[in-house]
This record gives structure tokens, C-alpha cells and sequence, in this order.
């Protein structure tokens, strides 16, 4: 399968902007490096929200403004709030996700490749609803919402949700369940692209 | 808006239930959130399991709230101090439980179950009768045993300046136990001195960043244990 | 009278033997302690293990330490990243050692080394490639791996302000992996944008106690790692 | 065997000074309640050391005044320079020392006591070297020096060096090593009241 060119979809704004929508008020969130971090953007006025990432205001070595209410605190405190269950919500990139809620976002596993984890582990351990944001296929056109990962797993059963070009999609014990197309989108389209069984949408059936 | 403010305590600790785990701030009377804990003993819940160093002193306080009867189980280092009668009392007759815990291991059981470590290793307690009932592993030839990770559903504590986020500062060794118990409970209650606005502490003084707690109530003149003990108080 | 201060970063490092385990603090630049680092490089240690969160950029700080060949095995949780080259390359060639340690159980790890645990349990990397070789178990009914408290021979770190005793307070976010690394070294050295006379820190906002802190050296005006890879410099 | 009632020995605050002498300037110190938080006020003059003991400035209720370079730490972060090896000396008391080394100072082992233990486990597994203040024989005229201790341990092998009102004796692999008797006590005398061997001084033999 290869991607025709054409537009269809969201853009990577767009998935940011659907993604902040289910973003609860008065959440504590953590963004990933990418599609995730253009979330913060997108919350909805009157909803106020935490976010405390190491790697959006260190790694990615921007300027980030500390807001009233902020507090500093060390890498072990840091990561407590992660792994401890502290954090609300985590919006992440992937590589693949599969229909079991696998994850796979840090290696493809090429035998050249530098292995580089960073927090992604213990993010996906540690908070409670995971989200990702990814494109639905590879530049290549392959599927990344898959049966089994085959690319080195980040955790496992731990995704949520995914929103992606194409759609917004939950991970359920029955496997993927389709929750909103995006514009311009339809069943077969999304199904097509998509290398796991895809639960339509109940008043679809 | 993010407000984590309540106006009183009574109206913070409602939703404590009867059998609820609850951790309580405090090392002696020093940080001990008195005001929280009247409110707690009014609010009625019972069959507590209540995690502090001590078990308060006097009739006021945590030793009040043992001696209505609310504790069914004290997890605590040292139960015996100046002025402590009421447990001993109640413990000397079987009608409370203890579970006796070294009081580093216990700070450090709280920091684990606030950090999503539920077990860990320590030399503290090897070849004593504390380690009777628990698993012994050697490590580089030293031999440690291990502990579990301690959270509750609540912990009540006592700090000198909240900000409405939650962000929490305190007033020397009064400091203590709480910043880990905030991390380790479902739900934090602070009682400050002082309710700020956001950006009112130096974020790089905050001690209890706001994520560990969820709500936070004005007492703006705490009472002292050891004052209403003298005064010969007895709550309610 | 204690006085940890140090005139020099060169004099401050002269003890370090090829071999031994050196954590440094910072998470990119932010807290990398440049200078420490560049008279690590001119004191000529080599063999070392260093615990660090990245590897360094350009060819300063901790990338010009690699790029020297004083490395023999990095443990860290990102090695690769912008303008990090000289990792990249060593390792491709089979030079130098990867212990790759997810984030948080890095950070982990060294607090447990720095707090007498030999080993914890943490649900981070179950079920993924870095679980290899690591023992499993089960705690209410969720899978953990044993991981081992990490120390090292010495830590160096950059604070904000120091003071003779050692206590140390941090500049934002660059406080990261520090104050860990300051509490699991055999010896941590400090280097402080200003070294104050004790009593001159408010005892409520010190965030390293001077009881985890061995040298401090004054370095008033601190290189950022960015403007030097920028101005192209490569060091020595 | 019964005190005779006749002063002999060291007084309590004798104690205290003579252990203060062997505390090493810059050293970091714990001391314990009781005669251990004594030597504080005999630490020779020009020697600077800085005690760290939550129970000393908390649980003791005492008023005490901060020096300058001071800091406040959470419980957790105390306790892991206690555990972590932070502390170099730790002053205890004592119910029995044993001439292996062996601990009991939290205990008697009474059915109808409350147990309480406080941090005095955490400082024997955790303070690299450990000195016990206590008076030679109990009230009763009973050693509290022993082959074995019959109360509750504290911790294993744990005490270096002892100091009594009538000897200072380390502990050593081959058992009580006396090394310094008080004025107007002989070897004879302390060996009578110590219920383990006792190795002479050296230049005694």
C-alpha cells in the first residue's frame, strides 16, 4: 500500500487540536516530544491543566516560561510523580501500537540503530490513560496500528486511545474500536489502512 | 481554574470512609494537623488504620482520635512517648493492633508507595525480631531485608503556606513526614497557615509540589498539641 | 571549622583514578558542570564509567571527556541527541560500553544508591527488551523487575549558589539528576556560581544538605554548553 | 552481684566528655536520647561537627536553635543519609552490648511492654561507626555487657566502641578489648562487672 499523495485527513495540528478536547480540566499531563507537545496549544479556554515534563523543557532545550503555581523539583521527585500514578494523562508518539494496547515508540530495532529510551518506559508505566498521536500509516504507507508489534515494545497493554490522520480509535479488550473519522473519511478507508481487526462505530453496525 | 481550596476542615475530611487508611503528618506534635484530626474525630468514620511516627499525646489530637475509638490499627515507630497514655491503654488491652515499623523503613515504605516502588530491600531490622516474617536476600555479600511500599487512602497534613495549586511549604522539622505522605496518598488534605494565590511561593523553595495534593484549607492559627495538653484539653 | 570550598575545578578533581564510576549531573545542558568536566579532561582519568542522562554535545563538556577516549562504558537513558555525534560514533565502532537504563529508573537507581537500598521493584520495562536479565515478580497481581541502586565513585554537579558547609541550591529545571547524584557518590564536587559564607542559604530552600556535598568550587561565570557548540569550539 | 553503693567511675556527664573527645572534627554525628545527647556540650573546642537527628530536636521537644548552615530536609531524605552512609558516628544507649558486637537498646523484651523502636535500627544498619554511651551494670548490679544478649537485638555486630562510667572497651574480632580504665578503677574491677571475656590493655599483659 502507498499513500496517493492527496490530503486527506487531519494535519498534525489538527490531531493536536482533536486530542486536547478529551483533555479533562484540572489534569495533570504529560506530553511527548512531537505531534504531542503542539497539544498544549490546543487546550480549550477555561480548562486549566498541569503539564510537567522534563524533556519538553529540558531535552528539548526550548525556552519555557514557568506559570504561577509552578514548582521546581529533582529527577527522582520528577519521576515519582510519573511512576507513582501521579500523572493524569500522557500523550505520546508511536512507531506502532497494537490492537492489544502495545506499544512501540523508542527503537525500531535496526541493528545500526543507537538504543535510546529516554522516559518513555516509565511513562507508560506509571500514568493512568495514555494517549497517542501518530500518523496512521509510515511516510512508506505501512500500517502502524498493528496485530503484534514487531519493533521493540515500550510497555505493554498500555495505550488508551489513538488519534490519528485518519481517525480516533480506543483500545478495548475486543481490539480497535473506531470512535470518529476524521472529515472526508470512511469506515473502509481507515479499515484498509489499518493492520488489525477495526471495530466499527456502534451506530455504524 | 484549578482551586484546590476548601473553606474549613470539616468540610475537606467528609469523604474519609470507615476503614480508610489514613497517613497523618506529624513527628511528636511538631507538624501534627490538629485541626484536621478534630475535624476527622467529628466526622465520625471509624475502623482506621492510621500511619505516624507516635500516637499522640494527651486526650487531643491523633491520641483523641485513637482514644474515641476511630483506630483499629497504628503502623508507627515509636508509640510510647512523653504524655502518651491512650494507646498503651487501649494496646495493653487487645483493642488496638500495632504493626511496629523502624521509623526509617517507615519513612522510606511511605516515599516507596508514593513512587510506584512496591517493594524494596534495607539492611534496617536484620537479625532483630522486626524481620521475623519477612523475605532476607543478600546483596555484595550484606544481607538486607525486604519491605513493602506503604500508601493510604488519605493523608492529612500540617504545613506553614499553601498556594491554591497546592504547592506546599513548612515550618522547619515540622516538615517531617509530609511531603512524603502526599506523595503516597489517593487523597492529600494540607492545612496551612496561609492559602496563597498561584505564584505566591518561589517555585524553587517549594518543598510539596501541587500534583501531591488535592486539597488545601486555611487554619490560620493552628493550635499546639503540647499547649492543649498543659491546658489539660480533652477533644471533644 | 569545616570549609569544603575549593579554589579550582582543577584542584577540586586531582583524586579521580582511572577506573573509577563518576556521575554527572545535568540533563542536556541544563546542569552540566562544564568546567569540572573540562579539568576532569586535563587531569587525564581515563577508563571511567560515567552515569549522565545524555551523552553531551558538540565537542565540550561531557562529549569532549568521550571524544578523549577517557570513557570506557556510558549508562544513560538518551544517548543519542542534537549535535551528539561523538557517542554515536564510538559506540558504532564498538569503543565504548552502553548501559541503556530507562529515565526514571535511572533516576531511581541512583536515589537508592544514595539511600542504602541495594535494590527495588519498579513496573518500568516490563515486558520490553531492557527486562533482559532482570528477575521478575509479581505484587498484587502486576509484574515488576528488580532493579539495583547505582553509586558512584564521585559526582560532579553544578548548583546555583553553595555554601561552605555544602549546601546547595539549584537554578530551574538544571537542579534535574543532581541532588541524586550528590546523595550516591562516595565524593560529590560542586561547582557553584557563587560560594557563600554558611548561614547565607535559608535553611527552609536548601535542596542538597552540605552532608551529601564533599567539595565546592566556586565558578562564577559557567560556559552553556549550546553557545560553545556553537561558537565551534572543541576542547581541549 | 550489687552496687555497693560507693561512687565509682565516671558520672554521667563524664561519660559524654570522654566519648566527645574521640569525635573527629567535621565529623557528621548522631546522637541518641539520654546520655548520648549529652555529648554534644563536650565536643573539644575548634572542633566542628554537625549533628543531624530528628528525634534530638523533635521528639525530645527541646527548643533548638539552628546554626548557620543549617538545612531542613524531609523525613525520607534524613533517613537516607542515615541508611545511605551518610553519617559517620553514631552515639547510642544501650540495655546490653554483646562481645560480638550485637545490639540491644530498644527492648527488654517484657510480654505486657509497648514496643517502640524509633530510628535505632536504622542507625546500626546505616552509620559506618557506631559508639554506645551506658552505665557498666544496670541498676540491679547486672552486667550489660555480655557474651550474648538476651533482649531483643537492635542490630548484629554492630557496636565498635563502648564507653562506661568505669572503662572504654572497643569491640574487637577477638571480643571486649578494654582499652582505657576510669580514675581509681582496675582491670579486676570492670572484668568482675563484664559478663564476656575482657582482653587487658596491651601493656597490662
Amino acid at each position: 500500500m502507498t499513500d496517493t499523495g492527496v490530503s486527506i485527513g487531519l494535519s498534525r495540528d489538527e490531531m493536536a487540536q482533536r486530542a486536547a478536547l478529551d483533555i479533562p480540566d484540572g489534569s495533570y499531563v504529560n506530553l511527548g516530544i512531537g505531534i504531542p507537545e503542539r497539544v498544549a496549544s490546543y487546550i480549550p479556554e477555561g480548562r486549566e491543566v498541569i503539564y510537567g515534563d522534563p524533556e519538553l523543557i529540558n531535552a528539548g532545550k526550548r525556552q519555557v516560561t514557568t506559570v504561577p503555581g509552578a514548582a521546581f523539583f529533582h529527577h527522582a521527585d520528577s519521576f515519582a510523580m510519573i511512576r507513582g500514578g501521579h500523572i493524569d494523562l500522557c500523550v505520546l508518539g508511536a512507531l506502532q501500537v497494537a490492537s492489544n494496547g502495545d506499544l512501540a515508540n523508542w527503537s525500531t530495532g535496526a541493528p545500526d540503530a543507537i538504543p535510546a529510551v529516554g522516559g518513555a518506559m516509565d511513562l507508560v508505566a506509571g500514568v493512568k490513560t495514555i494517549y497517542v498521536i501518530t500518523q496512521h500509516c509510515t511516510r512508506r504507507g505501512d500500517p502502524k496500528l498493528v496485530e503484534r508489534c514487531t519493533y521493540p515494545l515500550t510497555g505493554q497493554a498500555v495505550a488508551d486511545r489513538i488519534y490519528t490522520d485518519l481517525a480516533v480509535i480506543d483500545v478495548t479488550p475486543d481490539g480497535f474500536q473506531l470512535v470518529e473519522l476524521s472529515p472526508g473519511v470512511d469506515y473502509d478507508y481507515v479499515a484498509e489502512r489499518t493492520a488489525a481487526k477495526l471495530l466499527p462505530i456502534a451506530t455504524d453496525k | 481554574m484549578i482551586d484546590k481550596s476548601i473553606a474549613t476542615p470539616e468540610a475537606a475530611v467528609t469523604d474519609i470512609f470507615d476503614g480508610a487508611t489514613v497517613l497523618i503528618g506529624g513527628f511528636g506534635e511538631a507538624g501534627s494537623p490538629i485541626e484536621l484530626i478534630h475535624a476527622l474525630i467529628d466526622q465520625g468514620a471509624s475502623g482506621l488504620t492510621v500511619v505516624n511516627n507516635n500516637t499522640g499525646s494527651g486526650e487531643v489530637g491523633l491520641a483523641a482520635l485513637i482514644k474515641a475509638g476511630r483506630v483499629a490499627k497504628m503502623i508507627c515507630s515509636y508509640p510510647r512517648t512523653a504524655n502518651s497514655t491512650v494507646f498503651p491503654e487501649l494496646y495493653s488491652s487487645g483493642r488496638i493492633e500495632l504493626e511496629l515499623v523502624p521509623q526509617g523503613t517507615l519513612a522510606e515504605r511511605i516515599r516507596a508507595g508514593g513512587a510506584g516502588v512496591p517493594a524494596f530491600y534495607t539492611a534496617t531490622s536484620v537479625g532483630t525480631p522486626l524481620e521475623e516474617g519477612k523475605e532476607r536476600r543478600t546483596f555484595d555479600g550484606r544481607h538486607y531485608v525486604l519491605e513493602h511500599g506503604l500508601t493510604g487512602d488519605f493523608a492529612l497534613i500540617k504545613c506553614q503556606a499553601a498556594d491554591t495549586h497546592g504547592n506546599l511549604v513548612y515550618n522547619k522539622t515540622a516538615r517531617n513526614f509530609s511531603p512524603v505522605m502526599a506523595m503516597a496518598a489517593e487523597t492529600t488534605i494540607a492545612q496551612a497557615s496561609q492559602v496563597l494565590a498561584p505564584g505566591q511561593l518561589d517555585p524553587e523553595s517549594v518543598v510539596t509540589p501541587g500534583i501531591f495534593v488535592d486539597r488545601v484549607v486555611a487554619v490560620t492559627h493552628p493550635a499546639y498539641e503540647s499547649e492543649l495538653v498543659a491546658q489539660g484539653m480533652s477533644y471533644p
